[in-house]
């Protein structure tokens, strides 16, 4: 609250009684959903004990939910590593020198971000089956991976572009200036600075991935969604196990968007933040200082999680 | 490879593709402004609601979220969509619903725009508004919705592009839009590239146009500070 | 007796291992729960195993999706496959099949109090709820009732809770399928099958095409099988608390192997 | 602190338009107005110096409550500073601002930026306010450029039309934050001659600077901050003649060298 | 024309260190350098003047080539200024220089900023450059600072440290655009005192300024640009006395009123 907002004012005392008030009724409003859909779901039988009960006990999470999750983590590890190559790889192409080199990055890139993950899933797990590219259980979890590498490889491919678009053009510069070749300031300077800056984007596309996974049921891959969806069959509850699956979905990717934050704001207390000396310069400063920094960031924010399922 | 357009209603399918994009856009852009509403606003509770909702739905498969739809809402609250007793009723919930589910979803990542055009506007353009003498509702209309609104374009067209790509989401509820199609058309054929393309091609088709409008609409319309 | 053992497709160099697939979540013919494996198809495999002179414990329970049967075999990925794989002359070209070791049918599953469906041409107007691009649903749909509403789930089990809310009227697949589900301890008393299958599912055990040595020991099986009791009492135990009687056709006559 | 005291008698012959008394305000931990006491006369000038930190913005910005105090009250023209709402806004239409990153209105021309408060908060019609515009305009020397946007004028033209934009309010008093230090030197003298002008045509001004030159021309008396405190007051004369401070002596001893 | 012709012949008594002749710039249809010609000698001074868009940066980026330039030639210790690659790379390495903006390495120490270029261009060993880099940073008063990072130092600091880099790699003609004008006012000085010791140890220095008391303090010569030309080169005391232009003396009433 301390930082100074664009819509208000610091509140008077009229204000904040009139927030109080709202607050009042924002609590009321939401307290009556919830019991409005507790009391129908009863009615449903869908609160009766024995269909949550049987969430807790060790033999559906040693069973169902543990491997489940390590499916998911697998899928998502993998996904990441290689998406992490891809972008890398991609995005400097789009920043190479050559332009033939230039050209093939933009439109694989342009291309694998237009496509729905779930198409490429689908056709993906198709293909492999039929041309028996995979062992059979092998399948699933490269149609998974191909299709969550091939496009978030595509976005962190952008990450990467516009991370190097968005350093201040000086620091690119003063390389120069040291003797440094174009490519060893590159390398040295600007990609280390556009991949740290990218950090937060990047760990938000691990959410992006982690949450794709989901998409796996599609083609029988055994993540946590599935695991839902046999423990619906074996103990006949499942929007329980939906719901609970849901939740912890929402914990682990909450946990990594914090993360992602956490790593943010050390990075911007080390070197991404606001120089003092290029805010003094004016208006102009004002603006391009924060660009770099939410450039990536809101890059991210966009691209990575709006795409994401 | 161009007979499945004869074997299979390939555009009936993204015809529905366009539907549930242009409905769920609309719902999303409404929910999305209330929440952002919400996250902007002064009242703390509000906010954290506000984050509430959007950490949530952010953070969940959109695939649990339209399950959630049709079954939660439709089977188990009854929460019915279409008329009663019409022939087309399950139908219609379906698409219906996975509208909602979309709807419910992107509205996380739209108001997430919104407050990302919000920060667009430096915090001297308000201050200079008020030490002018703007009340809030005239430094709102005045100042800050206008800048925010043109800072906001961009993103919105990124989450437009998004949504459009989710649509197929919905083929796990048994919507019989384009990827639904696209499994069931590799089922009965074999997974050739070319049947791949053709869908593929198809997102491209329907996303690449609004990429170019947005861009070029923030362009046009961007603040020059 | 099966002491020779090792008919299996791969190597068959003695080797007691088999690699069987099954279904993974379908209640009452192939459930994994946990790291047991129960259901119908469960039995007949562990049965036709024994025959083979491999014990329980040697068994590879491997997941066969019914997409992923035919590459399943051909790939040497399984030994044979038992997971409500009905016997079909497209299915002939590229597997073969032992058996059939039970007939099913496609059938309704209904609330246990709705008396208005007694079988597929009394569902005009009424809601049928399937798994997203089965053809049974829509088999109903073009052969009995055109006026039928659909809604599609990706699992079976999720249409349970529409059938128990009302949302839709049935559920069709299979109607070992549907017994399965029925019997469950949750659902005891909740649904029943309407009991008027219609049509001829032949479940076959399948195999590595031309494998016709290990298509007539496991046809030998299934016929002890079938004369012990053992089929009897495996669909009894898995099918039977659905108050599921197997219909016509059963006990069903195992072909001779091609 | 006894010089804090002392400046309350103020200039004796002047009317009080902004009277501060026993102002505290902390950002977090940070106290970054401790205790401050300070009358402006009515169309006295005030210029307030002090190193970076020393809360001189923070001082400025209390004026018209952009930032809240914590304890002591300010009073312009007699009014104590309401703390919200219409009055409040009634109050900053009387008190002019201009920052040191000028805030033009950036989506709007260089009239409507002059226009936008005569006509929406003193209701003024458009025709009016478009005329007085046009003479505030000329009196800065920005007249050619009023159907331009900011972005299209020099930092120097900018910070005038902030000027008059305030003007147009026509306030009781004018705060400026460092007006000039964002600008590129040749364009500072320009600006500082408005300003001038301003202080000889009997505005009652407040301004944060760092031009020496200003302090020297136009200022009435000079207020020293540092670390939150008001260290000194003094004329201009005295001040950088003979500072009674060490840590104001340090100051102008770093600023005046080169 | 008269001017920049009569600076060719320069300091007779120096050798030619840095040399432009002839050189042409434009921005699309904008020409910012408009046949410049400049000798500047071995341990020679030079502050470029002007106003803003004059051109100052724009000639002092072509002399390491962060511009190309369209016409003329520019060389330094009597090499032509390489196009590309290497040799380019090299020759930066013997022109330090320093920006308003520091741009100092964001994600280095500050003791990795100064080791840098020596490293990887001198391939130097990072004991021996480390050990220069102290005793650099000790010059320019910041070894306390060595293993922070430049987000962490105020601005003066910083720029202390951007010299402090560039003096690693032993250039042999120092360039400055506008060293101090994104400093609070109580660290010009800090800045501008290392670099009157740099003038005053002979390195050969091209400095765009709008600091008058560095000029007069340690520059040999002033030259003064506008509008994309070399209007007048005299030396300080010439200069500010008496400037010949129109221009030179417009431009000098409106930074020195104040
Ligand atoms: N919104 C804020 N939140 C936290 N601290 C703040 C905030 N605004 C200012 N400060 C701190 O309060 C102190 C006083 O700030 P202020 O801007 O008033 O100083 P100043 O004298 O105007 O300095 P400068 O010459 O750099 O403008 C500084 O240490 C600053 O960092
Ligand atoms: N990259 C660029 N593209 C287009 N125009 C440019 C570019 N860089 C500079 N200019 C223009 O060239 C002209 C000269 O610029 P330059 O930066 O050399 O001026 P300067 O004398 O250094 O001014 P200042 O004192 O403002 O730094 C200006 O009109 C500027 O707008
Ligand atoms: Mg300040
Ligand atoms: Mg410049």
């Amino acid at each position: 609250m301390s930082a100074p907002s664009v819509l208000f004012d610091a509140p008077g005392p009229r204000a904040r009684r009139r927030h109080a008030v709202l607050t009042v009724i924002g609590l009321l409003i939401v307290a009556g959903i919830l019991a409005a859909v507790a009391l129908k779901f009863r009615a449903e039988g869908q609160l009766e004990s024995s269909l949550w009960t049987s969430l807790v006990t060790g033999e559906v999470w040693s069973f169902y939910i543990l491997p489940g999750l390590v499916k998911t983590l697998e899928a998502a590890a993998i996904s990441i590593v290689l998406a992490m190559v891809f972008g890398i790889v991609f995005g400097m192409g789009r920043l190479s020198q050559v332009r033939v080199v230039r050209w093939v990055s933009g439109v694989v890139v342009e291309f694998f971000r237009a496509v729905p993950v779930l198409l490429m899933m689908y056709f993906t797990f198709r293909y492999y089956s039929d041309n028996g590219v995979f062992r059979n259980d092998v399948n699933p979890l490269a149609a998974v991976v191909t299709a969550l590498t091939l496009y978030n490889g595509s976005v962190i491919a952008e990450l990467v572009r516009s991370g190097v678009y968005s350093l201040p053009k000086g620091q690119k510069e003063a390389g120069l200036s040291i003797g440094l070749t174009p490519s060893q300031t590159l390398r040295s300077i600007q990609l280390p600075q556009a991949l740290t800056a990218m950090l937060p984007a990047l760990v938000g596309q691990l959410v992006v991935i982690l949450k794709d996974t989901a998409l796996g049921t599609a083609v029988l891959y055994p993540e946590l969604l599935q695991a839902a969806r046999d423990i619906g069959t074996s103990y006949s509850n499942p929007i329980p196990a939906y719901l609970f699956i849901a939740l912890i979905f929402i914990l682990i990717n909450y946990a990594l968007t914090v993360v992602a934050g956490r790593v943010e704001t050390r990075l911007r207390r080390r070197g991404g933040g606001p120089r003092r000396g290029a805010a003094v310069t004016g208006v102009a400063g004002a603006g391009t200082v924060d660009a770099p920094t939410d450039g990536v960031a809101g890059q991210g924010v966009y691209t990575g999680d709006a795409s994401s399922r | 490879m161009l007979d499945i357009f004869e074997k299979y209603a390939v555009f009936s399918a993204f015809w529905m593709t366009i539907k549930l994009t242009f409905f769920s856009a609309i719902g999303a852009l409404v929910i999305g402004t209330v929440v952002a509403v919400m996250r902007v606003s002064p009242v703390a509770v509000l906010r954290r609601l506000g984050a509430f909702y959007v950490n949530t739905v952010r953070n969940t498969p959109l695939t649990l979220l339209m399950f959630f739809s049709i079954a939660g809402m439709y089977y188990i609250l009854q929460l019915n969509l279409a008329e009663a007793g019409s022939p087309t009723e399950l139908v219609d919930n379906g698409v219906r619903w996975a509208i909602v589910a979309l709807a419910v979803y992107h509205a996380a990542f739209v108001c997430e725009a919104i407050r990302s055009g919000i920060n667009t506007v430096p915090v001297g353009q308000a201050e200079a508004a008020r030490s002018i003498g703007l009340t809030f509702t005239q430094s709102l209309r005045e100042v800050i919705l206008p800048q925010a609104f043109r800072g906001a374009i961009a993103p919105l067209g990124s989450v437009l592009i998004a949504l459009t790509k989710n649509t197929t989401v919905a083929s796990v509820i048994g919507v019989a839009e384009a990827s639904l199609l696209m499994s069931e058309v590799i089922e009965n054929e074999t997974a050739s590239i070319g049947v791949f393309l053709v869908f593929a091609l198809g997102f491209v088709v329907l996303t690449l146009p609004v990429g170019i409008l947005f861009t070029s609409l923030s362009q046009r319309l961007a603040v020059k500070r | 007796d099966g002491s020779s053992g090792g008919g299996t497709g791969a190597g068959g160099d003695g080797a007691k291992a088999l690699k069987i697939g099954i279904k993974f979540d379908q209640p009452g013919l192939g459930l994994k729960q946990g790291s047991t494996y129960t259901g119908m198809d469960v039995d007949v495999a562990k049965y036709i195993a024994k025959q083979l002179g491999t014990d329980e414990g040697d068994i590879t329970w491997v997941q066969a999706p019914s997409a992923q049967r035919e590459s399943l075999i051909s790939t040497g990925q399984v030994d044979f496959i038992v997971a409500t794989y009905s016997i079909t002359d497209k299915r002939k070209e590229s597997v073969s099949f032992a058996g059939p070791y039970f007939v099913a049918g496609q059938d309704l599953l209904v609330r246990a109090d709705d008396s208005s469906i007694t079988g597929p041409d009394s569902l005009n107007g009424k809601k049928l709820c399937s798994v997203k691009g089965s053809t049974s649903a829509q088999k109903v749909k073009d052969e009995f009732a055109n006026q039928v509403q659909l809604q599609e789930f990706s699992g079976y089990s999720e249409c349970l809770p529409a059938l128990a809310s009302g949302g839709v009227d049935a559920l069709t697949t299979d109607d070992t399928i549907l017994a399965g589900f029925a019997a469950q301890d949750a659902n005891k008393g909740k649904f029943k099958v309407v009991g008027k299958p219609f049509s001829t599912e032949k479940y076959g055990v399948g195999l590595k095409k031309g494998n016709t040595d290990l298509c007539n020991k496991i046809t030998d099986a299934i016929k002890k099988m079938q004369s012990d009791g053992s089929l009897e009492k495996a669909i009894e135990a898995n099918l039977g608390p659905a108050d599921y009687t197997p219909g016509p056709g059963n006990p069903a006559t195992p072909e001779a192997c091609a | 602190m006894s010089e804090t005291s002392r400046d309350r008698t103020g200039d004796a012959t002047r009317e009080p338009m902004v009277v501060i008394e026993g102002v505290n305000k902390h950002f977090g931990d940070l106290h970054v107005l401790r205790d401050i006491n300070l009358t402006v006369g009515r169309g006295e000038v005030v210029v307030v110096l002090g190193p970076s930190g020393s809360g001189k913005s923070t001082l400025c910005r209390a004026i018209n409550r952009l930032e809240t105090i914590e304890s002591g009250t300010i009073s312009i023209d007699g009014k104590a500073l309401p703390e919200e709402g219409k009055p409040l806004a009634q109050l900053r239409a009387d008190v002019g601002m201009v920052f040191q990153s000028f805030n033009l209105f950036a989506h709007k021309s260089i009239r409507d930026n002059v226009t936008l408060g005569p006509v929406k908060v003193r209701k003024q019609k458009k025709a009016q306010a478009d005329e007085k515009a046009t003479s505030l305009l000329k009196r800065v020397g920005i007249e050619a450029q009023a159907d331009k946007y900011p972005a299209q004028l020099s930092g120097g033209q900018q910070q005038r039309v902030a000027i008059a934009r305030s003007l147009a309010m026509d306030p009781k008093v004018m705060l400026f934050d460092e007006p000039t230090s964002a600008l590129d030197p040749e364009m500072v003298g320009e600006v500082l001659d408005v300003m001038v002008g301003l202080a000889k045509e009997g505005m009652t001004m407040i301004v944060v600077t760092h031009e020496m030159g200003f302090a020297r021309k136009a200022a009435d008396r000079v207020v020293f901050m540092d670390n939150g405190q008001i260290v000194e007051v003094a004329t201009p004369e005295e001040f950088f003649a003979n500072p009674r401070s060490e840590r104001a002596r340090d100051f102008l001893g770093k600023i005046l060298t080169h």
